[in-house]
């Protein structure tokens, strides 16, 4: 569960800020060879590329690391049958963010009891026995932080015009995200009054938002999901003229953080969606197979979960995340 | 560019000019069929020249390499006695040679004028001159006789006559000096045909060459200066004059025997005939705007003529009764049984065939084997619980086919690579074997050759013999009368007369199809 | 009515199956009219396309009242329709000389990332932001060009060499990229291809001239004649002396460059290349193209009718947008809409001979 | 060879411009061969696919060596292979038949969703997992029923209409999931599809059974030669008699009912229904069927060549799994591979004739 989403000004760390988890625990001293197969979806976006790029970063920073990293695919049938190559190929650890978590659970589950430990990334299974270790971005919580971010950005506004710019609408976590945000929408007595969907790229974006934009004449605040498609939303809101609202990104790009940073557009803060959890996945894995625990913790073994916090960045806060922002 | 020259030709007197064309021992294979086995030809300015011989003869693939559409594997070309070839049709064009091919070769969605120019459109950097083209468009079908035909209609809409009207315009559109004509004379009726003979006949005293396929040869008798005989692709005689060579002594040199153009005898007693049951009976049958209401019933046994001049609406009135059309009204019967409007399969369940005008569009399979066209309508018979018996098919396809004497027999070979008579036999194999009551032929003997039209004739009437009724569509007036029990005359979609074949002279029936035509 | 003809009509053989064909009334004065004559036969030709897009926007001033009949919001509409309108119209060419593309948006993507890569922008801001123009359309060109030749002369299906097309595309589209959006920062580019001129988007000032062109040509010139003879009878066009294989690969080039002035108008929209620029392009265009009565099989086109098939597609999306609607329920209607539309198109065309 | 005929080859019009035609060697001895002639025929009429094959399978054994040549392995990739692969034997009858179907993947997902909806699921554990199956099968069946008359009835061409299927089948699949991941809760049903019997796993048996099926049903039966005619020339077809528009439905219906067997298997597999199920599906299957040769425009249609086509699409990407590819660099080389492996069988097509 998440607790509090509101920015926090303090300087306590979020674990996927941090550069290098572990460092300094000595868990970073080279020790026996693992082989990790990774399989993610498509790299149609920024984001999703940026978790490959990161995993390989991740794994490149650890000799001890080999590390197989499958076609990007949004084709479940195929994303199964490289989780079954990687079972053939018994591979040490199979590191891997479901194009959708259900439908891997399967695979998953014989990966595990062929003795391989899976580290489920992002999207999660159905079932948490399917995993060794769930990397949980946590999406409900992203709509959520959103959600609160904007209602203090319309305090005394009764009856705002909201509007949502999601990303691909038939993916299940899109949904979570839009509840989280209606969820604390309703808290401060706000609704989302238009939505539109995009698809996670640029053209996506700057399509859907320019229909919204004529949709809605006047609008006081948007979230847009998606940072990759918020490029083009903001494209299509300088090409309309329109800057009479606040608007919230999500993801944490690196372009969105300079817009902030710069503070002249309409693009005031994003949701960060850690773009290093691929890397998470990656340096756990090794630590499984390793038999090591996480620096910092007593524990003896890694934790079952580690979910990911949703900070929201702003102007105040943007150097501190601008770090490990993701390039569209 | 493209009008022949306007003063009457002069022939060269000097004896050693070379001929405009020399074909000669051309050579072309393909894959397994040597089509042309050393074919000479050769054309001399302002002569009308003959092309005969049996179907798949190689008349089509010679003057298709002549045209430079195909290659010759061998053999030399000589253009006014210097060596040329044509790796394209472009090179053949160019020095003066336009081909009506046998296949129509128009462009369906391009309109009269636009296909007239294909390929050499009036423009002016590349901006089509559209008020010139149809202008000159309209003056070459003029010269035609044909000013009546749209310039501006897509050509797809026009009939198959007419379109064969637009390949000759376009041919003349050239600058042309050698005519190749492929059977131009297959889709038109005898009035057409006086027509095309008149146009060559002027371009010929200009000084145009021309090439002439056909297969009936009082056409080469009319028109034909000297004769080329092809017989298994090679040139058997050559340059025979037409004025002395007996018309006995061509169809010799054509099929290697003696053939008696004839029609089979009528049986005896036509009369018994209409005292029995009717098998088809057309009851006011009807489709607005193509024809109007039409009766008649054939008997077993019975041939009936449809006689009429093209675009009478015979085919119409066939398709429609075949359902291959909705009709507007009316009925059909078989066998007593009321057929279902617009069901061509309750038709062919009920004994019904046809053979279609233009079989490769109507007809045929082009890519499918010999078998699979002729059993395309009685799998029912080679299978069983669905499954076919590939066996027998194909047993049972080379048997009627070699009855039919199609050439080359192999059941397994591609229609496409027939030649045109010999797929028309192919379409009457497939109702043969399938046996009809009823059998509709739609212009039976279009493009087939002599030796093969008498076969079809003898088939045609052995099928009556054993109890089948027939009725066939022909523009060939002396066909229908040959061949036809009984006669029904079309013009303009309603039928004007119907008598006894027997009570029919050819000039009767003329008078009938044209009465009231404008000349 | 100038010609006397009455015995002479089409053959109505009903059409046994799949295909369904657009009118064919046959054009029995056409070179007299002027424009609004052209206008007249092109609405009528176009009878059920125009009646569905009327529709639409009757349903979209009931639903959307000022927010639709509003002059920025056409402005909008036709903002959006331009650049998948600009490929629509190329490939109207392909499609009724015969051909297929599947590899449309693999090419935008392309010519959208190569004339934004860093060297791009360095040369076109020392020198000129033609550069980039010039670089995106000799990218569509070349790509179409590699089309073309695999097409004509390696005869390979065209589905299947522009299917190879659009996986080479993109993936190099990637490479280059290193699949991340290149932001444009030349200036001028933008501010040309971006810019309205009168109130008018540069943007659809394109579109229009693209579709007027792509009219002219291929109704006016030796050109457009050629590319329906070659689509509808290559053989009857081969022996008419037409070089058949040179043409198809001409027609792939023309649909490539129109490619790249889509690519460059997507940089100007967006402000960005991508290699996921054009994403699903193959459908909408093909979709646009067909529904607007250029025939799949080839041999029959025309322009109108790919525009007003990309307006119905556009205006669409945007009266679903104006009504926030789902986009599940919008994918609903929509296959709706395009079964209505074409019978609709098919019932006026059948009643108008 | 039981035939004295040499003269038997092949269709040698020089073919104008586009289209490639595969060898037509006739069927020479149909009803003399046994099993091993049969595959012999096959494999020399796909001699190019299978060569494309074999080097696809050497590049894997000297890349990936045992992990390659590993029975494991080939079972996975026949696992994969095996949800495309029924779709793409009941896509060759309608391609073969002349049509399309470009809602193919919609309707893998349609079926995937609603057979696994909870009150489907609950009477399903109530009485017997061949509910769901009955369920998905019959949305098949119902989606190609649409998509038939449509076709066929409607006389919409099957491009569009299939779009509009494709579009409306979607949309209701994310209306009825509410755009979830259903998950399975019914253990007979996937204890039973994806299960192994024998070491072979079910989802391979069934593929094979399809594959099987559909080659007799194409190559032995009248329904298969009716096919071929239909696509081949429907005119002549209906002239002979064949009911070509009842046909043309029974074909889409045919292939719904693939599309639904598809689901399961998916569904089985995945342990999920979903509304994002099939996603591109279309372009997979219609790629392979074409690549094995059956042709696109119709009346020729392979089921040996399209098996093989599916098969080198997913050896490809399993090859380029083993050997850790990037995933631009494979989109690339996919591309060469395609228009390598139509140039290698168009070649070796002209070579045996
Ligand atoms: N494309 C082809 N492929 C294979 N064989 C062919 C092809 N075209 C023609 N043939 C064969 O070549 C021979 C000559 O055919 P051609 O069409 O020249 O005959 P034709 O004399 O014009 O006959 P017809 O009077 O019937 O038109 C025939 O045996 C025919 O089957
Ligand atoms: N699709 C059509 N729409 C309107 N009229 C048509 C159509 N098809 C044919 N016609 C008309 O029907 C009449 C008969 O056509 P057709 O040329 O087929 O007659 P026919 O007597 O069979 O001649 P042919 O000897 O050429 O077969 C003509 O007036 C023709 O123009
Ligand atoms: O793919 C999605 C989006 O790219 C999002 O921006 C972050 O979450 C991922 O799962
Ligand atoms: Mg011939
Ligand atoms: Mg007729």
């Amino acid at each position: 569960g998440c607790t509090s989403n509101t920015p926090e000004p303090t300087t306590s760390a979020p674990a996927a800020s941090a550069p290098a988890p572990g460092a300094g625990s000595g868990n970073d001293a080279p020790g026996e060879k693992v082989v990790i197969g990774f399989s993610a979806p498509a790299a149609d976006h920024g984001w999703m590329a940026a978790i490959t790029d990161n995993a390989k970063k991740a794994a490149a920073e650890n000799p001890d690391v080999e590390l197989k990293v499958a076609a990007g695919t949004n084709d479940v049938n195929q994303q199964i049958s490289q989780v079954e190559t990687f079972i053939n190929d018994k591979v040490g650890a199979i590191v891997i963010l479901p194009f959708d978590g259900a439908a891997l659970t399967a695979v998953a589950k014989k990966a595990t009891e062929a003795g391989i430990p899976v580290i489920n990334v992002d999207r999660e299974f159905s079932d948490p026995n399917a995993a060794r270790v769930t990397v949980l971005g946590d999406n409900y919580g992203m709509g959520v932080s959103a959600g609160q971010y904007l209602c203090t950005q319309l305090q005394g506004k009764t009856d705002a015009v909201v509007a949502e710019i999601a990303g691909i609408d038939s993916l299940p976590l899109t949904q979570d995200r839009s509840k989280g945000f209606k969820d604390a929408l309703e808290k401060c007595g706000q609704n989302v009054d238009n939505r539109v969907a995009a698809d996670f790229t640029v053209e996506g974006g700057e399509k859907a938002t320019a229909n919204l934009l004529q949709a809605a004449p006047k609008i006081d605040a948007i979230w847009n999901h998606d940072d990759d498609q918020g490029v083009g939303v903001l494209a299509a809101i300088k090409n309309a003229n329109r800057s009479e609202f606040v608007m919230i990104g999500g993801a944490g790009s690196a372009n969105a953080m300079r817009d902030i940073k710069s503070g002249t557009g309409v693009l005031k803060a994003t949701v960060v969606y850690p773009s290093t959890q691929g890397a998470d996945g990656i340096k756990l894995a090794r630590l499984l197979v390793q038999k090591k625990g996480l620096g910092d913790l007593p524990e003896v073994e890694v934790p079952r979960v580690v979910q990911l916090y949703a900070p929201v960045v702003t102007s105040e806060n943007v150097d501190q995340y601008a770090g490990t922002a993701f390039e569209s | 560019m493209t009008t022949a020259p306007t003063t009457p030709y002069e022939p060269v007197p000097s004896e050693d000019a070379p001929p405009l064309l020399q074909m000669r021992g051309i050579l072309k294979r393909f894959p397994g069929v040597l089509a042309l086995g050393g074919v000479d030809l050769t054309v001399r300015a302002a002569e009308v020249h003959c092309l005969l011989g049996q179907n798949g003869a190689g008349k089509s693939t010679l003057i298709k390499v002549l045209s430079g559409s195909y290659q010759p594997d061998g053999g030399e070309i000589r253009w006014e006695g210097r060596p040329v070839s044509f790796p394209s049709p472009v090179g053949a064009i160019k020095v003066g040679i336009s081909t009506i091919y046998q296949e129509l070769d128009l462009v369906a969605d391009l309109s009269v004028t636009e296909n007239i120019f294909l390929g050499h459109e009036l423009s002016t950097a590349g901006f089509t001159r559209r008020g010139q083209a149809g202008a000159r468009a309209r003056e070459l079908l003029a010269r035609m006789g044909h000013a009546g035909i749209g310039v501006h209609r897509l050509v797809g809409s026009l009939s198959p006559a007419s379109q064969q009207i637009v390949s000759m315009a376009r041919a003349l559109s050239h600058d042309t000096r050698l005519l190749v004509l492929d059977e131009p004379s297959a889709v038109l009726d005898s009035g057409e045909v006086a027509n095309l003979f008149r146009v060559v006949r002027g371009l010929v005293a200009q000084g145009v060459a021309v090439v002439y396929i056909s297969h009936r040869l009082e056409e080469i008798r009319q028109i034909g200066d000297r004769i080329t005989v092809l017989k298994d692709g090679t040139s058997v005689a050559t340059d025979l004059p037409v004025s002395e060579t007996p018309t006995r002594e061509l169809i010799r040199l054509m099929t290697g025997r003696s053939i008696e153009y004839v029609f089979p005898p009528r049986p005896q007693e036509p009369a018994a005939l209409t005292t029995a049951a009717p098998v088809l009976e057309v009851d006011a049958l009807a489709r607005r705007g193509l024809f109007s209401p039409v009766s008649f019933a054939v008997h077993a046994g019975e041939i009936l003529g449809l006689a009429g001049l093209v675009g009478a609406g015979r085919s119409e009135v066939l398709e429609t009764l075949y359902g291959a059309r909705r009709a507007t009204s009316g009925s059909v019967r078989v066998n007593g049984r009321t057929m279902p409007n617009g069901s061509v399969a309750a038709r062919v369940a009920a004994g019904v065939g046809l053979c279609p005008e233009e079989r490769k569009s109507q007809g045929l399979l082009l890519d499918e084997s010999v078998t699979a066209n002729v059993t395309v309508s009685s799998l029912q018979r080679f299978s069983r619980a669905g499954f076919l018996d590939h066996h027998a098919e194909r047993v049972a396809a080379r048997e009627v086919t070699a009855s039919l004497d199609v050439r080359p027999a192999g059941v397994d070979r591609a229609v496409r690579t027939l030649s045109g008579g010999n797929q028309q036999k192919v379409v009457l194999a497939r109702w043969l074997l399938r046996g009809c009551k009823v059998l509709l032929l739609d212009e039976p003997t279009r493009g087939v050759d002599i030796g093969a039209r008498t076969e079809i004739y003898t088939l045609i009437r052995a099928l009556a013999d054993s109890g089948v009724a027939v009725v066939v569509v022909s523009s060939e007036v002396e066909e229908v009368l040959g061949l036809a029990d009984r006669v029904l005359v079309m013009r303009e979609g309603a039928v004007v007369h119907e008598a006894p074949a027997s009570a029919l002279d050819e000039a009767q029936v003329l008078d009938l199809v044209m009465e009231g035509a404008p000349a | 009515m100038s010609e006397p003809e009455t015995a002479v009509v089409g053959r109505a053989t009903p059409s046994p199956g799949a295909q369904h064909e657009p009118s064919r009334t046959p054009d029995l004065d056409a070179d007299g009219g002027g424009l609004a004559h052209l206008l007249r036969t092109a609405a009528g030709r176009n009878l059920g396309l125009v009646v569905a897009l009327l529709i639409l926007c009757v349903a979209g001033v009931v639903t959307g009242g000022d927010r639709f009949a509003d002059g920025a919001n056409v402005l909008t509409i036709l903002r959006l329709a331009a650049v998948i309108g600009v490929v629509s119209v190329g490939l109207t060419f392909v499609i009724t000389g015969g051909g297929i593309d599947l590899s449309v948006g693999a090419i935008v993507a392309l010519s959208s990332v190569w004339c934004t890569t860093l060297a791009t922008q360095t040369i076109a801001n020392e020198t000129t932001w033609l550069v980039m123009v010039f670089a995106a359309l000799a990218v569509g060109a070349g790509c179409g060009l590699v089309n073309g030749v695999l097409v004509a002369y390696g005869r390979i299906v065209p589905f299947i060499a522009t299917l190879a097309m659009l996986a080479g595309a993109r993936g190099l589209a990637e490479i280059i990229s290193n699949r991340r959006t290149q932001i444009v920062n030349v200036p001028a580019f933008v501010g040309v291809l971006d810019a309205d001129v009168l109130g008018i988007p540069v943007l659809v000032i394109l579109f229009a001239a693209v579709a007027a062109i792509g009219w002219v040509v291929l109704n006016r010139t030796t050109f457009g004649r050629r590319t329906v003879a070659v689509g509808g009878n290559p053989e009857a066009a081969r022996l008419a002396g037409i070089r058949v294989q040179r043409h198809t690969m001409y027609l792939y080039v023309l649909l490539g460059v129109c490619c790249g002035i889509a690519a460059l108008m997507l940089v100007a929209r967006t402000t960005t290349g991508s290699s996921t620029h054009g994403t699903l392009y193959e459908l909408d265009a093909i979709a646009a193209v067909v529904i607007g009565g250029t025939l799949l099989s080839g041999g029959r086109g025309t322009i109108v009718g790919t525009v007003l098939g990309v307006l119905i597609f556009t205006t669409l999306s945007n009266v679903f947008t104006l009504n926030n609607l789902s986009i599940s329920a919008q994918s609903v209607v929509k296959g709706l809409i395009i079964v209505a539309a074409v019978l609709l198109q098919q019932r006026l065309a059948a009643r108008k001979t």
